[in-house]
């Protein structure tokens, strides 16, 4: 079966580690904060000026002056701080936050991402991804493994315009999780019940596939 | 202590021209300076240039100026939420040069800061790198990017003194303070207009030297792009 | 939230080496990291590059260090006050780099934001222009200027919190906010540790994302260098 | 008669104007804040980190985490602010600083300054100088006209290590105004009772003047 949004989540929460800032994402990313796992702390980076952050205010409370990255009234959790947009890109740009996790529209064997831009479609403009993926030490992609018509979005070289060259180590789709590294996607779990077979059939960049390949835990 | 208090968004926009070069605060429609706007959909300012993170809602923000036709060229990091904007790039009327997030805050301080030019990874390998200047630095491929040269800037704070002295509000800071150390002539307008004195000189966040003028806002309406809540229980 | 907090100057300082590249904040002795010197002196590591704004005087702040030889180079844009140092340095003993003020500010700065070089006017057509690359920008002659590599930085706060979050008081803000971004492992001391939610997250000046170790600091002694009064009528 | 350090100060107080931020260095500039004309409002900064620098504190009120670039205890007036050496530079070389006063070894007659080294002697350091001078749209220089010796402080070129290259176009000295252009000295105004003669002798570099030489009015 391959995976829902919420699991794709799920899975990407398990890469957290204790102490770490991370930036998430619009979309799938958005859903890592409902898993993060037992017995560590991570803070949220919002690139609007906010770190710290927490849950979406309880109704009745919520505040104009207190949104996310995605202008979604949220809360502020204590030992949080707010600051301005320079001195967040400063967070991003100085690697300051250990993880982002971004969603995409391709990735290619290469580790590089393509999220922005579809010529001859109307671009609404990069925000913060391309400083997030020209900085982060770690980027964690969160993306359908396919296309709506089926057609891979793992590549061997990326069709549209880059947001970033060479920068994303990991993908996890609803089918699988994979490494990027020599310039290729190395298959490291499979979405549960979901072979390698069928992964290979969806990804159209390099596959390394080295022995046996466990499913993924959730 | 230099008094910067200006009567109203009119006196504020006073040299306001067509043609100019604008900064105006605010991420989304958080922290936007909802007067100066108003003002400018008043005077009908036209071909104006907006360096702006966003450019507002059809019906709020910059899409006000956008609905009046009044905007020639803007720079953003993003421009979606805005049929009216879409409607007038996609037909050629309106030029729109998109940078990423980071460096457009980047270059807006560096613009009030004295610093020309500064190198940044951001974007190096894309299309926004086209044309301009990279460089390695520690192994790592950068691209140089550059000042501004606005005008005005326009920015909303919270609280503010006579002298000029800005304090901003949650993530309503976002862009303002950059922007107004950038602007030739920096315009505030705040929700609370105080004597000097009031506001503690340690919590200031933009020093009075970067505004030229401050002004009481009023009738703020501060709407919110996604009304996102937690049920009560 | 994250917990930054650690027992005291010796915890904090774990990792410090010979040979090290440390920021030191402060101005004068106006905001100086005092627990954090102390321990370097008693930790006795040798051959350490000091970037700070100056170097203390004789028997107080980094002139501690100097006193034991401890430091190889200073990296500073003012270095009076001090009879071991200039000792030290016209024999030979210290080398030091002397930067201008601003540059150094942003330097640091720079460092800390991942801006691996930045163009600045100071120092342009004076020695501390040699060997560097110049550029005109908007007719005005400019010199390239790099961000630094320290692998501590040590900061002095007036409050922090358990998450690191930092503000400072007074002019002992000075350079510490910017080195505070710049260390690869920055440490900060507090006149006081509170827990966190007693700071306000709209007045914190540091976050403590840039923060891995806090202490609360003691027996500070705040020596002031130049007391100058008004005498009492 | 040549004039005090006070009056040198008093001078250049005359040179202000309303709205303006003013840096002023050590020694004679510090001075020039006791002559601020009336009617006017100025704002002094001190670039490590304070704007609205008030008078020294009362005795036993003084703040070691009060001070003026001078290391002095100082106070803070109504209305001024605290910030970080980043954000005062910003200040200074964004030219957000109208006027800054200082004090030179030696101005050269193409505006040359140099007030940090003397070689062989002991280096304290330039401090802010160089961002000062370099960035500052108005620079005073106040000095003595001559040396111990005697010798001019006004020169063709300088000859210690600079601090900055033609940048100073007005210098107020124990004997004369003169503004710096097209690489000469123009002699404005006399000390009161000081001939044009005594100000020509002790001026090596190129002295015009022009006209009838008012004296100073202090």
């Amino acid at each position: 079966m391959a995976l829902t949004k919420q699991q794709i989540a799920q899975r990407i929460a398990q890469e957290l580690q204790d102490k770490w800032y991370v930036n998430l994402g619009i979309g799938i990313p958005t859903l890592v904060a409902n898993y993060i796992p037992e017995g560590i702390e991570v803070e949220f980076q919002s690139e609007n000026g906010l770190l710290g952050m927490g849950p979406f205010p309880i109704e009745g409370t919520e505040d104009a002056d207190l949104i996310n990255a995605g202008k979604q009234t949220v809360t502020i959790l204590d030992g949080g701080s707010l600051f301005d947009s320079a001195t967040s890109f400063a967070m991003i740009r100085g690697q300051h936050v250990q993880l982002t996790v971004l969603g995409a529209m391709e990735v290619a064997e290469n580790g590089d991402i393509a999220n922005w831009k579809i010529p001859g479609r109307m671009v609404k403009g990069m925000g913060g991804a391309m400083d997030l993926v020209a900085s982060a030490e770690n980027i964690i992609v969160a993306m359908m493994h396919t296309n709506k018509k089926g057609e891979s979005k793992l590549l061997k070289q990326c069709s549209l315009p880059l947001t970033g060259v060479g920068c994303v180590k990991k993908v996890v789709t609803n089918l699988a999780v994979l490494e990027i590294k020599d310039g290729a996607f190395h298959l490291l779990e499979r979405a549960p019940g979901v072979s390698v077979e069928e992964i290979q059939n969806a990804t159209e960049g390099t596959l390394i596939v080295n022995g046996e390949i466990p499913e993924m835990k959730l | 202590m230099i008094n910067k208090v200006v009567k109203n968004a009119q006196e504020a926009l006073q040299g306001v021209e067509n043609g100019m070069t604008f900064m105006l605060g605010g991420f989304g429609l958080c922290g936007i300076p909802e007067n100066c706007i108003t003002e400018l959909v008043n005077l009908g300012v036209t071909d104006l240039t907006c360096i702006s993170n966003n450019a507002g809602v059809d019906d709020f923000g910059l899409g006000l100026l956008l609905q009046k036709r009044q905007i020639k060229k803007m720079i953003s990091s993003y421009v979606g939420e805005n049929d009216e904007f879409e409607r007038q790039m996609l037909s050629g009327e309106l030029e729109v040069d998109l940078i990423p997030q980071g460096t457009l805050a980047e270059r807006c301080r560096a613009t009030g800061a004295g610093i020309p030019a500064f190198y940044t990874p951001a974007g190096y390998g894309t299309e926004v790198a086209e044309g301009k200047e990279t460089r390695e630095f520690n192994g790592k491929m950068h691209v140089l990017e550059h000042a501004f040269n606005p005008q005005f800037a326009f920015v909303k704070a919270w609280k503010g003194d006579t002298a000029g002295n800005l304090i901003f509000k949650g993530t309503a800071r976002n862009f303002n303070p950059m922007m107004a150390m950038a602007g030739k002539i920096t315009v505030a307008e705040v929700e609370e207009l105080v004597e000097v004195g009031e506001l503690d000189p340690n919590q200031i966040h933009t020093p009075g030297i970067f505004v030229q003028r401050i002004f009481q806002g009023k009738g703020y309406e501060k709407r919110i792009e996604q009304r996102t809540v937690t049920p009560k229980i």
